[in-house]
């Protein structure tokens, strides 16, 4: 069976949903005729037409708020960020009215917010950005942010089945560079469960998106250079977060490197932190590490953009440090 | 000064339309016959006197400190928020603004919910979760709203965007004051409904002011109608303080988006003759433009006078005062009854699933959670 | 010397910043003739005049990013968000276009965007908010919650004359009801320093704004009931946070109890267990534990308020529970 | 569709101005003369030469992978961004977009400069930290755009208030695409400027594509000049690929400006002859509408003729030419020479203070960051 790249799964995904369910459709900037600015909508228009694959202005906040709108009426709206950095236009829509819907007013609000996300690209400030951490905080919203083609189609798919609001995170760099065959029939991963990437026994590292295949890339040189065991958890969903699996991985290893591609100051990376202090205290042999990017807007220049987002070679350091420890 | 300016251009009956194309402005002939039985005149009679009874009690009830937050009166606007959501059928939705209170009843929220609300009980729409106004029912057909303002336009272009695709012959109506016209969610909602020309309403009440900003710090246009041609929609303006007037307008905008022909934006002119909220003393209003409005254009006294010129009998219209009173004691009543929320209800419902937010470690097994001490000495009062 | 309200504090800041330097101005939302829902603003349109205290639309975005503008040309503005719940419409131009302007174009943006905060108010969900968590994420911003009326006096002051963007978050529940004498002369405080606000030996609790209070009448109870000895620190400033305070004070008394107002999850308690790991992980003898609000938006009705939000007897129980531990 | 009427609608030379006043659309006389000096006119077509002549040199670079990230060409639109900046004073400022490169180079920017940005040097205006034409120089009166379409028109608006409120002579200019004039930003900011009549000019340059969306699916106004009178505001339409008529309309909306007359928003209608950067193959155009553009309405072919009919000599013309390519040969010379940026100064200067950000834990004193197989295969090409 062919391989499938990470782009033409999250495509996969959303054609299956619109053949399963008449009431999903597709709105965002460029979509239809274009296929979206990295063509994950490609083909839709010609299948579904422009009733279900509308091509709005550039108002990312009506797209948001008109998502909502339809969603309280019955329907699976999946909006597209041309890109996420664009979502902040939204933020207000996500955070105060779709957030707080079925809460304060008992509003189901099923719909997707998703779009390409992260850097190592050359992107720049504006079209590299990370933005789950604005969201986390913010009870109402599910956040996933896959990192493989098979988790990509797994969740979207999910995504667009739930009840809420889900943030769907696709990492552009990843878009054409990971390739696999896909499990065949109807696809799904579940919102809200890790996946153990490589078991280890010396060293846990906990991340997601693009820099769980650093991690894997580290843990293989690792075992070469050092012999050392690394155990990496890909959290895939950070809300609902799989408390489990991590805490199993903390007991397993006893020692956590905590990675992100997003800046480490008020990144995830201290959510994920305080609850390993929470939650198995006891069972650590030494700190708690976080790796990210460096605190600064993400320059576009390569030697600029390499220097400030976390490296394969990051993590080598940062598991030596805690086996060392 | 606009409000001064509304006397100019706005006259008393009989009323005028304005319409703006967005071709270069045309001017429409006013509308002739009203369209409304005698029953349903004494409808819209009914809505305006119940809004305004309902609202003087729960002055009442803020005096008495029984009402939590803020108490947003509609007084003098009874006319644009009644007339408007009249024009809308059962299955049509609608989004309301804390001075829609009237929408509201006509819509079918019931003073009883309505005082539940504005007292936070435990039994009232929101379970005590939202403030006064804020909650909606999708089956009566209204959203519940937030407080930024704006947000509710492209929700509700969402909401008619789905009755588009789904083939509805269902209309929405959304209300935005003037104040809110000055948002970014207006202008991003408004112009995605028209161009994907969805079936959908929206009434801009200018009243003058938003809090204490009078209408021409809020925009340099002379008017919001003046905003449809840029969004190539109708526009229509109209003397929000004749019902009859309203409910024709806003019917025929109603009408055409029904009959698949886009938005219409209409501008109802009012006036806010109490403060933002309870709490607002109004100190920025000039002095006289109140009591003039109250003395010379109050949309209750207006109507009532039209219909005993129509020949209704002024005992017919004071039963219905009664009634209004009569309906409006027995909701206090029984609101008075309602228990107060239960506190952990507080942790249910955020999303379908998980069905409730876990009890954080530090409250397992506890009983009683705020020691009397820590009550706020007072609940203070918080604006829309 | 007379007592002065949290409120009447930041009010005389603001009167002596704009006394001190014609270029300092502020706009908002009703804040002239009304003097803000607040009357934070009382008496600076008479005093001032139309042109450095202006009434503006409600447009938060234009209201941020117009201060930016007038920033980059030698100006400085003051940004009131009538509730800082709604600085989430401008979240788009605070995070993308104020906090890089900077970075990305040698653009100075010395601006303040100050607004009421927090709960315990009845506010319910949109007039109760805390966002520090929200901007902590964003290089480039400087955020200050002050619990005192001299150090809001004292912030307000150094987030005008600061070179950039400090968010001055003002929290409503304190605005009449702490009262203080103010230092006389020209009272700054430093942006970036924590306060102890009250030494102690056995506990450490690590807090900002309306909790510190709670804290404080918690650490009462806990010495005359369990003769425990509570050190209270209150940050003040959460971006640039005070690593060497709270160092010093984890090495002090080697429990630390976070709590916040906030929602847990994603709140900046997460960031500060983080650093805790990070910089004393040895002088631990206990997980750090974190108290905030539940997870939900925030009700309004008070028995609901209440039950969400932190109160006194929970840092009662937290501080126990570590003493214990 | 639109493109067609924009043939319809807007004629070659002599061109016509509509104006639409914020009262009833009224129609103002097409200007008389063009107050250019021989020299000035000139100069008008060295800087639409230079423009061309430089994204020409940029494309050639792109194909070589010197370029980083992605190409955005102002082929077609070279009279409306030159023009128009033409028209302010060297103390005014102005906000460019990605399509004015030509206003840019008008306000003093050097073909260096842009060439060292979009090969992402360390010696570049923004030293490798943002991306092509966002940079900007206080100094020579440009601001650094960012990504965010509609951000800028706010940030003009406090510009411009600065200047209101210090009584300075100046004006600013801000462009904005037809695309995002959907936005948010663009509503609140040109709302707030006219209601404190700040002296801001906006710039909506139409030029039938916001990416690959068609401007019939940004709104369903017939132009963008419909929508100044909703914000109460002057407002003109004009023939963007008209040089002159562009510096013209531009220079009267800045003297009114200057003169306390508030914002004008000047639409200028053109055509992107090139997708939107130049990754994009743009299949969605209609068959024949660009070569139909290019055939009949080419900005610089277009003046030259003017100037040729005036009586200026060809060569004249040619010596124009070649300087501009002399400098743009000089300039890709010097610039292939600039270094790349040094990786430690990625740290610098988010704050005044303090002046870096902290070098992270797992980086102290390590030399190499960057192993060679973990340089991305691509650089990708993204867009503005
Ligand atoms: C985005 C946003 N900014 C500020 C506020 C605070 N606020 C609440 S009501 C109000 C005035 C609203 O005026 P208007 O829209 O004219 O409605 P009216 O009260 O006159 O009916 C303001 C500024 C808000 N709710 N939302
Ligand atoms: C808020 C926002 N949403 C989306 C984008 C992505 N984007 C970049 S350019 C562009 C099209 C812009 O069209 P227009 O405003 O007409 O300018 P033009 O490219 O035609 O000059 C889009 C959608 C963006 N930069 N900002
Ligand atoms: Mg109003
Ligand atoms: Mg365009």
């Amino acid at each position: 069976m062919a391989e499938v790249t990470y782009l033409e799964a999250i495509r996969q995904g959303l054609f299956e949903e619109m053949e399963r369910d008449a009431d999903v459709f597709c709105l965002g900037e460029d979509i239809g005729a274009y296929g979206g600015a990295f063509k994950v909508t490609d083909g839709l228009l010609e299948r579904f037409g422009e009733q279900r694959v509308i091509d709005t202005p550039i108002s990312e906040a009506a797209i948001i708020g008109a998502a909502a709108g339809a969603a309280h009426m019955g329907m699976r709206p999946v909006c597209e960020m041309q890109f996420i950095d664009f979502i902040s236009c939204g933020y207000d829509m996500l955070t105060n009215y779709v957030a707080t819907a079925r809460y304060r007013a008992f509003l189901p609000c099923p719909m997707v917010v998703r779009g390409p996300s992260g850097g190592y690209v050359r992107g720049g400030p504006f079209h590299s950005q990370n933005p789950e951490a604005a969201f986390l905080h913010t009870p109402g919203l599910k956040i996933v942010y896959p990192a493989t083609a098979s988790d990509a189609k797994g969740l979207i798919k999910s995504a667009i089945r739930d009840e809420d609001c889900v943030l769907f995170f696709e990492h552009k760099y990843l878009y054409r560079r990971i390739k696999e065959e896909l499990p065949t029939g109807d696809h799904v991963v579940p919102i809200g469960k890790a996946r153990v990437a490589r078991e280890g026994r010396d060293v846990s590292v906990v991340t997601y998106a693009a820099t769980v295949w650093k991690a894997l890339e580290a843990a293989e040189q690792l075992e070469k250079e050092d012999g050392l065991s690394v155990e990496v958890i890909d959290l895939r969903s950070l809300a609902p977060m799989d408390d489990e699996a991590i805490v199993a991985t903390v007991k397993k290893t006893n020692r956590v490197l905590v990675v992100h591609e997003d800046t480490v100051t008020g990144g995830v990376a201290g959510e994920i932190t305080a609850r390993i202090n929470e939650l198995a205290f006891e069972w650590l042999d030494a700190p708690v590490r976080r790796i990210g990017a460096h605190d600064v807007p993400l320059p576009y220049a390569p030697a600029l953009e390499d220097f400030v987002l976390p490296q394969t070679s990051d993590i080598v350091r940062g598991v030596r440090w805690l086996a060392g420890y | 000064m606009p409000h001064a300016c509304y006397f100019t251009r706005v006259h008393w009956l009989p009323t005028s339309v304005w319409n703006v194309m967005s071709t270069p402005s045309a001017v429409l002939e006013p509308e002739k016959s009203s369209h409304l039985s005698p029953a349903q005149q004494l409808d819209l009679y009914y809505w305006m006197r119940l809004t305004r009874t309902l609202e003087e009690r729960l002055v009442a009830l803020y005096r008495q400190t029984k009402v939590v937050g803020g108490l947003f009166r509609s007084l003098g606007q009874e006319a644009d928020a009644v007339g408007s959501a009249y024009a809308l059928e059962p299955r049509d939705v609608m989004s309301p603004l804390i001075r829609n209170l009237g929408s509201m009843l006509v819509k079918g929220a019931t003073p009883l919910e309505i005082l539940r609300q504005y007292m936070a009980r435990g039994d009232s729409p929101t379970r005590g979760r939202e403030l006064n106004i804020h909650f909606g029912d999708t089956e009566r057909g209204f959203i519940g709203q937030i407080s930024h303002l704006g947000d509710m336009v492209p929700v509700m272009a969402g909401v008619t965007l789905s009755f588009k695709l789904r083939k509805q012959d269902r209309v929405g109506l959304v209300y935005v004051g003037d104040g809110a016209t000055s948002t970014g969610a207006f202008h991003e909602g408004i112009n995605l409904a028209a161009v994907q020309r969805c079936p959908m309403v929206v009434v801009v009440e200018n009243n003058g002011y938003a809090y204490s900003t009078p209408t021409r710090k809020q925009t340099a246009a002379e008017n919001f109608v003046a905003k449809a041609p840029g969004y190539g929609i109708r526009g229509v303006r109209e003397d929000g303080n004749d019902v009859v007037a309203v409910y024709q307008v806003t019917k025929e905008a109603v009408d055409r988006a029904r009959a698949g022909e886009g938005v219409t934006l209409v501008e109802l002119v009012t006036y806010r003759r109490k403060g933002h909220a309870e709490h607002d003393n109004q100190s920025y209003v000039p002095p006289g433009e109140r009591e003039r409005w109250a003395a010379e254009n109050d949309p209750v006294d207006r109507y009532r006078q039209v219909l005993l010129k129509a020949g209704v009998a002024a005992p017919e219209l004071d039963a219905v005062d009664t009634r209004a009173s009569a309906e409006v004691d027995a909701a206090t009543e029984e609101a008075e009854r309602s228990p107060m929320p239960d506190a952990r209800d507080a942790l249910s419902g955020v999303y379908a699933d998980p069905p409730a937010a876990p009890e954080l470690w530090f409250r397992r097994d506890v009983a009683r959670v705020v020691d009397a001490h820590e009550r706020p000495a007072s609940w203070g009062t918080y604006d829309g």
